[in-house]
């Protein structure tokens, strides 16, 4: 939007906020532990509630950061599908860059020395 | 007419409240954050504030996509954490000082800022955690107002306009007909990015800076657009923004009193400062 | 570029829904304020419209007080009626212009306006009540993006803020890159005051003022505060609010093409005027 | 607020605002047709959930519109109790200035003539 072009990053503009507003919408529902009980007990069904379209349905099922921003994700409503995996922001982090969790911490603890 | 005492700045991210929550504040992973805050809860028992005006952004708790506002002032009697989505143990709740968000919501409209004002409203880790790592035991001994700054769904209010909210919110303070002590918390960054391939960025050289330039150059960050912060300071980096509203509700000269700053914590490079108006 | 074929302000109380649903236009009691459509529906076949940035103000439907914006847009693709109470019949859905809603946000986020963006979002009779006097069949011929400015709690945004606004949204139009013809509708007033002992609060020497104003001094109102304009017009006659933001958006000099003034229609002064930019 | 005192009039801000919260989030609620059956099933078990005090339970036992603004009731929300009742803009008009409703109708025509 302003002319700039950041390596690996896509800002969560008027595109991204229009295309995933589904898979946020889900998303955000997940603060609840009981609505994070009933995605989990029906995955399928309750993406079909949500409207999921078949591109964020399959980065859902794939678990896949990647995808799931592809898709229109949001990261501050994603951190909450990932949180009812018990995977936290390095875990996250690892799985974006492809690189281990030890390898991803040990990639963040370099730039203290720098 | 009511006292500034200072400004704290701070870094906010989840994993402080699984740190808390486990005890792990001596561990040497946690330890070189933690002993942080020594200084600023020394600096507290002087400041003795009544009243906390927090700078925060809210990350999908109380605000989602249907309504979206930009700025946001909370003006209800109490408000209460609730369960973000990761089950971390929720925060006692605070109670509201709801002259003075009144005070502030009438002086911010009347300075044709278009807010949106909330009687009621949950605060996230970006208000609980901050609060949490000033006062440990968690009995607050402060009334808080809430300042919620959109940092979620672009377009993001610019840099530039946030300082304006921060001096406008300064000047409210400094004409509100009270004779308590007031202190700013700024809550998020510094230099962090959680998605895309380039999770995991953090820059240093720009952290250092920016946190020099607010005593002595406190408008410098303004000079950049959004995406040029991110480009910066990561994604979510773009917190920095709660910073720069809160140096600016300072007034014109400010000192720094202390600060900490330490890679990494989560994802993110932690800072920490407490600054007071120039005398 | 796109191009602003004119605007049309009108009252909007929700007897009219009453009145359309049970078919009372010709009584007597109806017919002086439903015939003043006839000539603004005749220019609407001249006008030829693509899409409505509608002006209005919520009453209740979409949003409350615990979150209540000064300023919202919509950015939804479709935006539904609902019951607010009183169980008149709703109005079929209006489909959405996003491309313009967009570019409205970013615009006026960027012009420092600090919006509430809104991808859901209800409508009332403010928004459908006009629409339906517009296009009685009530299948629309256009696409929508629904602007709602905050008559319900003080502080309201300034007669000066609201006519920035208009002017913000006139030039994001004209910038807007799309070969639609767009226009403006603004809905609210005139004169009138539904509370108190005060109730039933009319005033025609400052509505036909006002009228007036938008064509030979249309800054006129922006001289009084919200008190002063509710002093003048009532507490709910404050709605002009609406028609003054969208006489903004038309620019610099505007014609009247038509308009059509009577009391009372329930409790309330109700006028409609057609005006076009000046050439 | 601005240091205008209008007579009969009192506008809707900060003191009425949190004064009226709940009795206006009661308010707000009846834009739900479900809503209104439940209250009208049972007023008083539904006004002591939405935490009305004493004054502003009198007030809507009474239907009084003035006392209904006294305990910080704003027009618009109010409007959706008075809509419970089938009332319209103009019984309301009526029972604050203490008119019949006629008389409160000619009032208003008579604005025409002026
Ligand atoms: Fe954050
Ligand atoms: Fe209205």
């Amino acid at each position: 939007m302003c002319g700039i072009n950041i390596p690996g990053t896509q800002l969560f503009d008027k595109t991204m906020a229009v295309k995933g507003y589904a898979l946020n919408k889900m998303c955000f529902s997940f603060n609840e532990a009981a609505n994070r009980q009933a995605f989990l007990a029906d995955e399928e069904g309750y993406m079909r509630r949500y409207g999921l379209n078949e591109q964020q349905a399959a980065a859902i099922r794939a678990k896949n950061v990647l995808q799931l921003l592809e898709a229109g994700g949001n990261a501050y409503y994603l951190a909450k599908f990932a949180g009812i995996f018990g995977l936290d922001m390095q875990d996250i982090g690892a799985q974006q860059t492809g690189l281990t969790k030890a390898e991803f911490q040990a990639k963040l603890n370099a730039y203290a020395a720098e | 007419m009511a006292h500034i005492v200072g400004a704290v700045t701070t870094s906010h991210v989840p994993a402080i409240g699984k740190a808390i929550a486990k005890g792990l504040q001596s561990e040497p992973y946690w330890k070189p954050f933690f002993d942080g805050f020594i200084n600023v809860r020394e600096w507290l028992k002087d400041a003795r504030p009544d009243v906390v005006v927090v700078l925060y952004n809210d990350h999908g708790l109380n605000f989602f996509l249907d309504k979206m506002p930009t700025f946001a002032v909370g003006a209800a009697p109490t408000y209460t954490n609730a369960d973000e989505g990761w089950g971390i143990p929720t925060i006692p709740a605070f109670s509201g000082e709801q002259a003075l968000s009144w005070h502030l919501i009438e002086h911010l409209v009347e300075q044709e800022f278009d807010l949106t004002t909330c009687q009621e409203m949950l605060v996230d880790h970006a208000f609980t955690l901050p609060m949490a790592l000033l006062w440990p035991e968690q009995n607050w001994p402060v009334k808080v107002v809430p300042v919620c700054i959109n940092t979620v769904q672009f377009p993001l209010p610019s840099a530039k306009r946030c300082w304006k909210l921060g001096e406008q919110i300064g000047q409210a303070v400094r004409a509100w007909d009270s004779d308590a002590r007031v202190m700013f918390l700024g809550t998020g960054g510094l230099s962090h990015q959680l998605e895309g391939e380039r999770a995991g960025f953090i820059n240093k050289d720009f952290d250092l800076a920016f946190m020099d330039s607010l005593t002595t150059n406190p408008q410098w960050a303004t000079q950049w657009n959004s995406a040029e912060l991110v480009e910066k300071a990561g994604t979510q980096g773009i917190e920095l923004l709660m910073w720069l509203a809160t140096r600016a509700a300072l007034g014109d000269g400010a000192r720094e009193v202390h600060r900490n700053y330490h890679i990494p914590i989560s994802n993110t490079a932690s800072g920490v400062m407490v600054m007071e108006p120039a005398a």
